[in-house]
């Protein structure tokens, strides 16, 4: 079970989370927010780590961190105009909304915690999964697997066909 | 770009590349060539300038005739030559100063002084910790330097003093 | 690291709770680490590239700071602890006070999951290879941070292109080092090394015809994920002033270059662990010094590991000023157009390679290690040739 | 000593954070962000649900398929975001309403 380790561990984690999603959410710079998104996302590799989930905790951070994070500083300091630090990051309808996500989060806490769960057995050591994933991914999960590099491809594909500016006509001289 | 255009790129970058590397390599394992300024070099600095180099101003007192040329023709006005007249005595100096703070060492004083009593001399290491340091005195304190007179020019020359040569070049400059 | 908590709890530290133990010691040894391996090996590598470099152009280099020089990173530490901290007007002061640190720390947290030798590492994560990809995508978004935070176009610039070149680079690196990964079947670090002998033939850089090839791939994009010379687009004096690190100062532009020396130390590390055998020493040396005393075997390893990384380190600094840097284009065409191809090559054949002999084949690894022998010995003929027939006709006296 | 309960109240933060930055953001980009960390919670649940629950490796391979969909996700909007901002020189989404009669 859970050392003390671990409980401090999760401590750390859930104070960089919160922080970070705090940040993301009601920063009025978009660049802060963006960069803020490293801190969640290391948070909750951190928690994949302590729930045994070690190569998605891995994955997570090479992909969301080294791919999707990039990409979105890319984003937003490309369409904010480079030198224009003091950009805004307006935001509407937070009178509205913010009333809701209060009570949707204490209706989620309430559901949470009133909930019997099933709890199979005392959660046991972190064990290898990477071992087990592969060979989930190659014979049980195949079908998912290849249609997710199709998706893949299609992405790569739509996205260069999305982003590239309208193609020029040269005309050799 | 053709296919075979393509492992040919290749080719060529592994080949260059080896070849780039053996070059660096051998270089690592020749003689530096650097001269180590201040206090590493093969011979005194000062033997190392060229013959007539412009560095530092330098006034032989015994042989200056006060004649005033050189400051006449200092385009910047940093030579500072002051001269009094004193019964009995005669004409005599009180300051020969040269602020080479601001000489740009042209070298036009040099040209006029009849007797190559100003001159350039092979020396260049004068840094100091501040801009009054920079002015050469040659002329002490409240001291008196009586010019030199030349001799007539009916006079044989060889006998008037002979002008401070500039020092001797180096026989051998280094080769490294 | 958990035996050594384990030990400490239960023979020095009565009472203490283990957890606390734990924490300590796990801060400890990342503190001795850097204390005691990082730092001094940032530092002299400093020192040495700017001695390597003033030889490789003739010229002599820092030799005035102590015996040789030596001491020159010392004084240039000391010189940076004592300059003034200055943060420019324009900057974006959070992110360019965090960014040194995001940068340290993905270079930092790297040096959790290398080996050192068989039993001197901090933790043998069963990901260990991923990991170490990973931390280092922080580095990246450190540079981007760097970049944007100095409010500075040519940091901005810089960083830019940082992040760019690192997410091109770590697909040819992620494909050349599955062609490990395929034959080691792990991804835990001490695996792969243990997958491979102490002898040349035993190493996975000569298993099979398509390894040579990852292994040049690999330190390639390796090198280029590193920002370094070719690959110094980031930082490029003639284009950026100095890319991210422009506004830097003191300190903190210490933390980045103390980075990017320590980077050598893990492109090197990468590359010995999983082409060269890593800290493999021969069965015999291994048994003898195992008889002198219990802990010679493992500095023995830690000597061999130690020395493959600094070939590979010196390797890197020669490259530096043997090719120009490349343009834009061209990076990102050698990226696209020569390593990935390549390197998809190389895993599919080394995929058919296992297929076809699982056993793998004894005289093709013999053969391989031969030519590479030649290769070397061609080199060193060639720097001979070089040394004896281009001679410099630099007759050189300024004062002259 | 922290139970599942925990790991799920810190998800469902995660998750109204991200909800609240999606309702609220103005910015393309911002939605974006909100997104992931709408994702990025659900890919907690599913871990947390696994360890706690069944002992399986299939939370992890949910959670790996939750990732690579996050990607797709984020690179085809990333380029839908450039090009709004090539066209309209602008990425609010207040703003950008052209077939809005």
């Amino acid at each position: 079970m859970m050392t003390p380790m671990q409980d401090l561990a999760f401590a750390a984690l859930s104070g960089i989370v919160i922080a970070a999603g705090c940040l993301i959410a009601f920063s009025r710079n978009l660049v802060y927010s963006a960069f803020a998104l490293l801190g969640a996302f290391v948070g909750v590799a951190g928690y994949f780590v302590l729930l045994g989930a070690d190569f998605v905790a891995v994955i997570q951070l090479l992909v969301y961190i080294g791919g999707i994070m990039v990409l979105y500083l890319f984003a937003v300091l490309m369409t904010s105009g480079i030198g224009d630090v003091t950009l805004t990051n307006r935001s509407i309808a937070t009178k509205a909304s913010a009333p809701l996500c209060i009570v949707l989060i204490i209706l989620l806490g309430k559901l949470i915690y009133t909930t019997e769960w099933y709890v199979a057995a005392e959660p046991t050591e972190i064990a290898p999964t990477t071992a087990a994933i592969g060979n989930a991914l190659l014979t049980e999960y195949l079908l998912p697997f290849e249609l997710a590099s199709v998706l893949l491809l299609g992405t790569l594909v739509g996205t260069v066909a999305l982003a590239r500016r309208g193609v020029k006509v040269i005309k050799k001289s | 770009m053709s296919v075979s255009n393509y492992f040919e790129n290749i080719k060529d970058a592994a080949t260059s590349v080896f070849e780039g590397f053996t070059i660096t390599m051998s270089h690592l394992f020749r003689k530096p060539v650097t001269i180590q300024y201040p206090d590493k070099t093969p011979m005194p600095v000062t033997d190392m300038i060229p013959e007539r180099s412009r560095s530092w101003l330098r006034v032989e007192m015994d042989i200056c005739t006060a004649c005033l040329n050189c400051e006449k023709a200092c385009p910047i006005d940093c030579i500072k030559i002051d001269t009094e007249k004193e019964e009995g005595v005669g004409r005599y100096m009180t300051h020969f100063d040269i602020d080479m703070a601001k000489c740009m060492y042209c070298g036009l004083c040099t040209e006029p002084c009849p007797t190559g009593s100003i001159h350039f001399i092979p020396e260049f290491e004068r840094a100091t910790y501040s801009l009054d340091q920079m002015i050469e005195r040659f002329v002490p304190e409240g001291g008196k330097v009586i010019p030199y007179k030349p001799p007539k020019k009916d006079k044989p020359e060889a006998e008037a003093p002979a002008a401070p040569e500039a020092p001797e070049s180096p026989a051998e400059t280094p080769q490294n | 690291m958990e035996q050594l908590a384990i030990t400490i709890h239960e023979n020095y530290l009565w009472g203490a709770p283990l957890w606390a133990v734990n924490l300590i010691v796990m801060f400890g040894a990342s503190a001795v680490v850097l204390m005691l391996f990082v730092a001094p090996f940032a530092g002299i590598t400093s020192f040495v590239e700017r001695r390597i470099a003033a030889r490789i152009q003739d010229r002599i280099g820092p030799n005035r700071v102590g015996p040789q020089g030596i001491l020159q990173f010392l004084a240039d530490g000391i010189k940076s602890l004592m300059k003034e901290d200055l943060i420019p007007t324009d900057a974006d002061k959070p992110l360019f006070i965090l960014a040194p640190y995001l940068v340290f720390l993905g270079m930092f947290t790297t040096f959790v999951a290398i080996p050192f030798s068989s039993k001197l590492i901090v933790s043998d994560l069963n990901v260990g290879l991923l990991f170490i990809f990973a931390t280092s995508a922080i580095t990246a978004v450190g540079l981007v941070m760097a970049g944007w935070g100095s409010g500075s176009k040519w940091s901005m610039l810089g960083g830019m292109r940082a992040a760019a070149q690192i997410i091109s680079y770590e697909i040819p690196t992620g494909l050349a080092a599955l062609c490990v990964i395929l034959l080691a079947g792990s991804l835990s670090l001490q695996t792969i090394i243990a997958g491979q002998g102490a002898y040349p033939w035993q190493w996975y850089l000569f298993n099979n015809p398509f390894n040579p090839l990852a292994f040049f791939i690999l330190l390639a994009s390796l090198v280029a994920e590193g920002n370094r010379a070719p690959f110094d687009l980031p930082e490029a004096e003639s284009e950026l002033v100095s890319g991210y690190n422009t506004e830097y100062s003191g300190m903190r532009f210490l933390f980045i270059f103390f980075a990017e020396w320590a980077n050598l130390y893990i492109i090197g590390a990468l590359v010995t662990v999983l082409f060269l055998g890593g800290w493999q020493i021969p069965v015999g040396v291994s048994e003898w010094a195992g008889g002198v005393a219990s802990w010679f075997p493992q500095v023995l390893q830690f000597l061999t590991f130690f020395l493959k990384v600094l070939v590979f380190v010196f390797l890197i600094i020669q490259l530096r000023w043997t090719l120009p840097r490349v343009r834009m284009d061209q990076l990102m065409e050698i990226c696209w157009k020569y390593l990935v191809p390549v390197a998809f090559v190389c895993v599919m054949g080394v995929a058919l390679w296992m297929i076809i002999w699982p056993e793998g084949l004894p005289w093709m690894t013999y053969l391989l290690t031969a030519v590479a022998g030649l290769i070397v010995a061609y080199y060193c003929y060639r720097v001979i040739w070089q040394l004896r027939n281009t001679k410099a006709t630099l007759e050189f006296n300024p004062f002259v | 000593m922290i139970q599942m309960q925990h790991f799920l109240m810190m998800s469902a933060v995660i998750f109204v954070l991200g909800i609240y930055t999606v309702v609220t953001r103005k910015n393309v980009l911002g939605i974006l962000l909100g997104t992931e960390l709408v994702l990025n919670a659900a890919a907690l649940n599913i871990v947390i649900f696994g360890f706690y629950g069944n002992q399986t490796i299939e939370s992890s391979i949910y959670a790996l398929f939750v990732i690579v969909l996050a990607a797709a996700e984020a690179a085809v909007a990333l380029a839908v975001g450039l090009t709004l901002y090539q066209n309209f020189k602008t990425i609010d989404t207040t703003e950008t309403r052209e077939l809005k009669g």
